[in-house]
């Protein structure tokens, strides 16, 4: 079949959305520490890794099609894209793994600094196949609350037009449910270091997320005048959110941050996601002020409560993904005169609906990430050691530092790769005092416990 | 008078801080630096070759003080930034020919 | 309707153009010192969120449609875009929004490291409303200079088919009027700290605006022969311009730079912008080279007539969008065999044509402009403190810094919010002598007139 | 003609294509020493400069059309785009500059830090012509590897669908030849100061390569289908070569790094080049896992082997390019039942018609390139002067630095441009004793032969 | 032979180069500090919380100095460094007990 | 005891940390300094006006030696060090008076 408008704007879409990852690298990247930049920006990457592989051989299949009991699809029925044969199929799978990749990454931000990269690396896949694809089959997929699923029957279909539930207050929960279960950064409300490190880099994120999101929110539009609707929304809301999110900082601190603004953005966008085909441009204007100061106000509570959610996941995601979901039941505009909100004189019946799906969302997220979580974190544990926290986890984690700017700041012996490969190990320090006691180094930057031994500890002491 | 300059780990500059105002050290001058020394470093790998960072990073405390208080001002440092590990780095006072204040053009003990 | 091609390369074009806003803040947050990236960046990104604002409520509507005496359209026509029912008429709404944001954003880089945030604030809002609608009006909102208009019908329409007038030459202008009225930055011309701190950031904004610009030049295009047309012009001219900008360096002083190579690309595509629907290939070229040779020429001119335009904003944006609409004069190609510029026949009118909307632009501009800076400067204040600006106005505007690399360069004490919230102050120095004067602070780096007092300064620093 | 929904994506894959080779700039920049990332990012932009214009000119029409011997099309044909009249034809040319821009960039970083700026500028567009056009020409402008080509019909038309021979064989082999002319930088496999200064920025590079590869590979896709797949396998393929690299390297050095990744996905995206196509999904993450693993092993050989390219253009490029474009002898899928891979039981047919494209592109490419650079290097020199390498190409060829982070780092006195244009010379220092020795300054950074003379030796120190 | 070292304010370098060049100083060195004293800090904010900085840039210049020049040189460092303010900082001189120029050898007030 | 300080090109760091080992020095620490002195700057362009940069790069190497010590070590640092330009830079030492490992608390040539 030839290319059709809808086609190429799908691509286009796929492509801005799977941008958009990358850009949630920056974002968080930004916000980290120097010595965790790196890592925070490789949970994002590996992301993209696992869930593009997942969503080849079975996450897409599981996304949607023929269910079980309504909660997810056949893993089988499509396993490696075999069988798919509609014109668009696979350019709808493209488009739809995006979305899988971003929400888990989401996640990354509240366990910043401190996560073992290998035990990441195996939530990413379990949570999405367990987690994610359940949730998207269930609204999106025919699953339960779709127009004939149980729950959509019982209370009409709620709305979520690209992914408030599935998307931000999912990865919300399970980001308030991993802090939980990791525990908090050493220092948490204490150390000034734990300012972000590059505020340009976070700009830089909210920048590229907000040009990706024309793709999250639009991408699935069918006709011109939709489009344009969720196109300015998807301008409005970010833009009334910064300046909500800005104005609650001056009255309140004194000043307006540039990660102040940068924050208001995506949480203007995550309100807008599940309304923006469903409300009017000043709608969304007023949504995204509300979701701008609501969220601005949100990421101060970890300090008052005590759980370190290092990146705001929980305050932007959470909480401006449940009041763009809610607010549905008061704001939606009635489509062809029928149902819209309760302002717009539709009863309550809309609001029901996205309660429901709201707290359907919030328990099972919470519920299967738990279990996750804890499989992980008993068995192979989701946390560095101190030491490795201490050191930064780039170099504990990764053997690498972000940047190298100065003169003096780093030196040492170079060690190429034959004797690698040769397995010949690092040169023993020849000053070293014969006798010394050969202490297990416990983490990429070693001290021995009285007297110094040479030891290319980096390679031993990588967590799995 | 005295100059009194510590070599320390950078993680304890806070401690070193608390300690010297709750000494009654009104002043000090931090700076960051690069320590070799018994204390081993760490590897990094770039395309599969090692590079062996011995250039540990440091930090240098430099306070100025009365000879009377120079030795406790000493200990103060020691006992704040001791772990027992090799890496914890080094004090020295030397002797100070003259002081002054910039502001006020103060010399010797007033200057500090 | 179904979504057509149209359709689909107006988002797609909205989506680059907006982007190109936070391009241009990195384009300019490089250049500036490191203590004032920040402010730089939020110059651009407020005014993505207050044009934002602006144009849904009354931006678009004034700037088409109906309007009084071909000068601007009326504001309440379509006030929060109620009333706009052709399929495609919010994806337009969307289009031009961009144009209006960036076109503010542009201004920002003439006063950078000295505006007071709270006075930029108000000005962009009122400058869009003021400035930006009228003049879109009245180029391209069916207003005196188009076929219908006053001045269309005596002098022939006006070339600028994608902002020569309305978005370079008025931010131009725009630009130099602030900068008079503001002053120059404290060591203009002397201190050799005002060298951009971050030249990669320079040339990552300069990428992301040409990305952008190939949705700001072609959006508008109706064919595909148009749209090829503009497509290699917005290719060719600022590849031509970077070459000219960098010839002209090594002549000059003996090196290319990147800086130069950056800013090349920007003044060839502000010269080709009005162009690049109405000019060959091979005109894109010489266009460029021009636009690269003179700007580059220009930009030197703030040191000799001393005029701080901190990232030139008249030597890049005016004078190559001045030689863009002018050489349509010359360089026109006949439309379908009738018209074209001087040297293809036409003779002179297309000449005057030109030269009139440029000089009606610059005139426009500078009054209104003028107006606004100075009800601003004179109320409120348009600059920061002496001490603020020393300081750096990341720190004390934003309460921030672009960057924490380092051990050692930063320390200090951390308030939690809930002290904040519940008032209480930062606590009193203990060691701060007795009766020491309760002098008051007047930037948010407070030296205390003889000795310390500790004081949270700044909460109340804060310019409005 | 009305835009069609082929030529709005053709345009939005031209601009994606064309953004990606400032991707490439962070890409290699990020992982030179900061002292030289500058140079590094210059070499990508002055290769849109350059070859923009050249295109433009005569390499559009060299690569297309009526051509010599099925080896290179005219350069008079359509010089100046004059004669293109087909309704897409601009369209397709801004497209194919694109690939022609980034095939050369792509060279670049084997010769960083040590490349005159000057020689690259001469080479640059002296090879797109002698090189690129007639390669292009050969595999995709209706040349010698055709349907209707000598060896096309002799051994049936090999498949490169998006530029595995093309642009990255061709660029991994120049990228060699031009190492083993120039030779290695100071401090190989020594100097520990050539770990990449800034990683992030390799990442993000990564990321607008791969954003802007749905473009290359998917740019020209004719059916739904076809674009599905393509898009499908861009993503599978990368994201399993991200995999297959940092499992190498956990298992080699212990660390999964975050330059690796940056590095898989380029190597993935390489491999998938050729193929996009032609492979399902499920293949298409085979042939990732085999480039990530293959490239992250092949990296380390220029230890081994002793040849310095730099930023491993050869172990990513090549081998990868070299992978995906026999790769298709294997797992092509027959279209329409006819032909496929050995392992779709197309016999060898395809396998070697592969190995042939392959082969003359590696010796095409090897012999011409050769002739080129050894020509610049006998001449006016490829390699800056021992002294500009240590002071740094950035300063000693550019008379800049990257970042001006810190106070302190810089001062010294500032020079405005009157008297520069005046011709009046710097101050010459009054404490320089009288009589010292006028030495004639070598580089940038300059040491007098005893004792010191004032002198503005940026300007006159400039390579040519 | 005196090592004068002066911790000040950031910008009043130039002002300290000019100085010292005026009487006829032919070499410094530089590098980077922070200052913590009676100067008060400022305050960062991020996410609602705010954080106290009270460590300041400084800039830490060191001469060499000849016994005979080095009160001089005392003197033109306060001179052109004072504002009156606190936070100008100090600076203070000690003896040297041997100098060498390394590109010579020359040692003493040779090496200077 | 001595402190030896020299400020020295910066790629010459690595020649005299091995000069230093293979003397048989045990640690030293290193920060990064600019420095102005006979050897001229460079010329940044930027907007077509020029930037006369005269503060060039330097590393500051700094170690603690016993007395006796202290002349060997300055030389093997000169040797190192050295390239016949201007601008290889000074190396001077000051007595000490008192210095510590913080480790241990070990005092005197202990304490190195
Ligand atoms: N001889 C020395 N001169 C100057 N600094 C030294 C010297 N020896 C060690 N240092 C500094 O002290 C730091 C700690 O020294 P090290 O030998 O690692 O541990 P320790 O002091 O506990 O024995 C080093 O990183 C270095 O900065
Ligand atoms: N006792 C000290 N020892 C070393 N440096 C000091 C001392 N006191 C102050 N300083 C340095 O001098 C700077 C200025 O001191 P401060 O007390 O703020 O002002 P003032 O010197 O005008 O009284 C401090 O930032 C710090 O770098
Ligand atoms: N009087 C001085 N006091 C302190 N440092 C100095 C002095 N003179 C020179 N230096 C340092 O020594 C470095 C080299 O000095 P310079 O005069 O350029 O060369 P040389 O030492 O070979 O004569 C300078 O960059 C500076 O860091």
């Amino acid at each position: 079949m030839e290319l059709t408008a809808g086609h190429v704007w799908l691509m286009v879409a796929a492509a801005l959305v799977l941008f958009m990852t990358p850009g949630l690298a920056f974002f968080y990247g930004g916000m980290t520490r120097a010595k965790a930049a790196l890592n925070m920006m490789m949970m994002s990457f590996i992301s993209i890794g696992m869930v593009g592989v997942v969503w080849v051989l079975w996450g897409a299949s599981m996304s949607s099609g023929q269910g079980f009991l309504e909660i997810v699809g056949n893993p089988f029925a499509t396993f490696g894209l075999e069988g798919i044969d509609t014109p668009d199929g696979l350019i709808k799978v493209g488009y739809a793994s995006t979305f899988a990749i971003i929400t888990v990454a989401l996640i990354s931000g509240a366990i910043a600094d401190r996560a073992k990269f290998g035990a990441w690396s195996v939530f990413v896949p379990v949570w999405v196949t367990l987690v994610y694809c359940p949730l998207a089959f269930m609204v999106w997929g025919g699953g339960l609350f779709g127009p004939e699923g149980e729950l959509g029957k019982a209370l009409g279909p709620a709305i979520d037009f690209a992914g408030g539930t599935v998307v931000h207050i999912n990865a919300g929960v399970a980001a308030l449910v991993l802090v939980l279960i990791i525990g908090n950064r050493r220092g948490f409300g204490k150390d000034p270091n734990h300012r972000p490190h590059n505020i340009p880099f976070v700009m830089l994120g909210a920048a590229i997320l907000w040009f990706g999101w024309f793709g999250f929110n639009a991408g699935a539009a069918t006709t011109a005048e939709q489009a344009g609707l969720i196109w300015v929304n998807t301008l409005a809301a970010p833009a009334a959110a910064m300046l909500g999110w800005l104005v609650t900082e001056r009255i309140r601190d004194g000043h307006p941050t540039s990660l102040g603004a940068a924050s208001g953005v995506v949480a203007g966008l995550v309100a807008i996601t599940p309304a923006c085909a469903n409300v009017s441009p000043v709608g969304a204007l007023g949504l995204g002020v509300v979701a701008g100061v609501a969220s601005a106000l949100a990421v101060g509570l970890k300090f008052r409560w005590g759980f370190d959610d290092s990146l705001d996941v929980v305050g932007v995601h959470l909480v401006s993904g449940i009041i763009g979901t809610v607010a549905l039941g008061f704001i939606a505009v009635p489509a062809d005169g029928v149902g819209g909100g309760l302002f717009y004189g539709g009863g309550l019946t809309q609001l029901w609906a996205q309660l429901a799906v709201a707290a359907v969302a919030i328990v099972y997220s919470a519920v299967l990430t738990a279990v996750i979580a804890l499989a992980i974190h008993k068995t192979m544990g989701f946390r560095v050691s101190q030491e490795q926290e201490v050191v930064g986890v780039d170099l504990s984690l990764h053997a690498e530092t972000a940047y190298e700017f100065g003169v003096g700041g780093h030196g040492g012996s170079f060690q190429p790769l034959h004797e690698l490969i040769t397995g010949k190990p690092l040169a023993e320090g020849a000053e070293a005092p014969a006798g010394a006691p050969a202490a297990a180094p416990a983490g990429a930057a070693v001290d021995t416990a009285s007297n110094g031994q040479k030891t290319a500890a980096g390679k031993e002491s990588v967590e799995a | 008078m005295k100059l009194i300059t510590a070599i320390v780990r950078p993680e304890k500059l806070d401690a070193i801080r608390e300690g010297l105002e709750a000494y009654g050290v009104q002043g000090l001058t931090v700076s960051a630096a690069s320590g070799y020394g018994r204390q081993r470093g760490y590897t990094e790998v770039y395309r599969g070759a090692e590079y062996n960072v011995d250039l540990l990073p440091k930090i240098r405390v430099e306070v100025l003080a009365t000879d009377e208080q120079a030795d406790d001002i000493l200990d103060v440092i020691i006992a704040s930034s001791n772990t027992g590990r090799a890496g914890d780095g080094k004090v020295w006072s030397v002797d100070v020919f003259e002081a002054v204040r910039v502001r006020t053009g103060e010399r010797g003990a007033a200057a500090i």
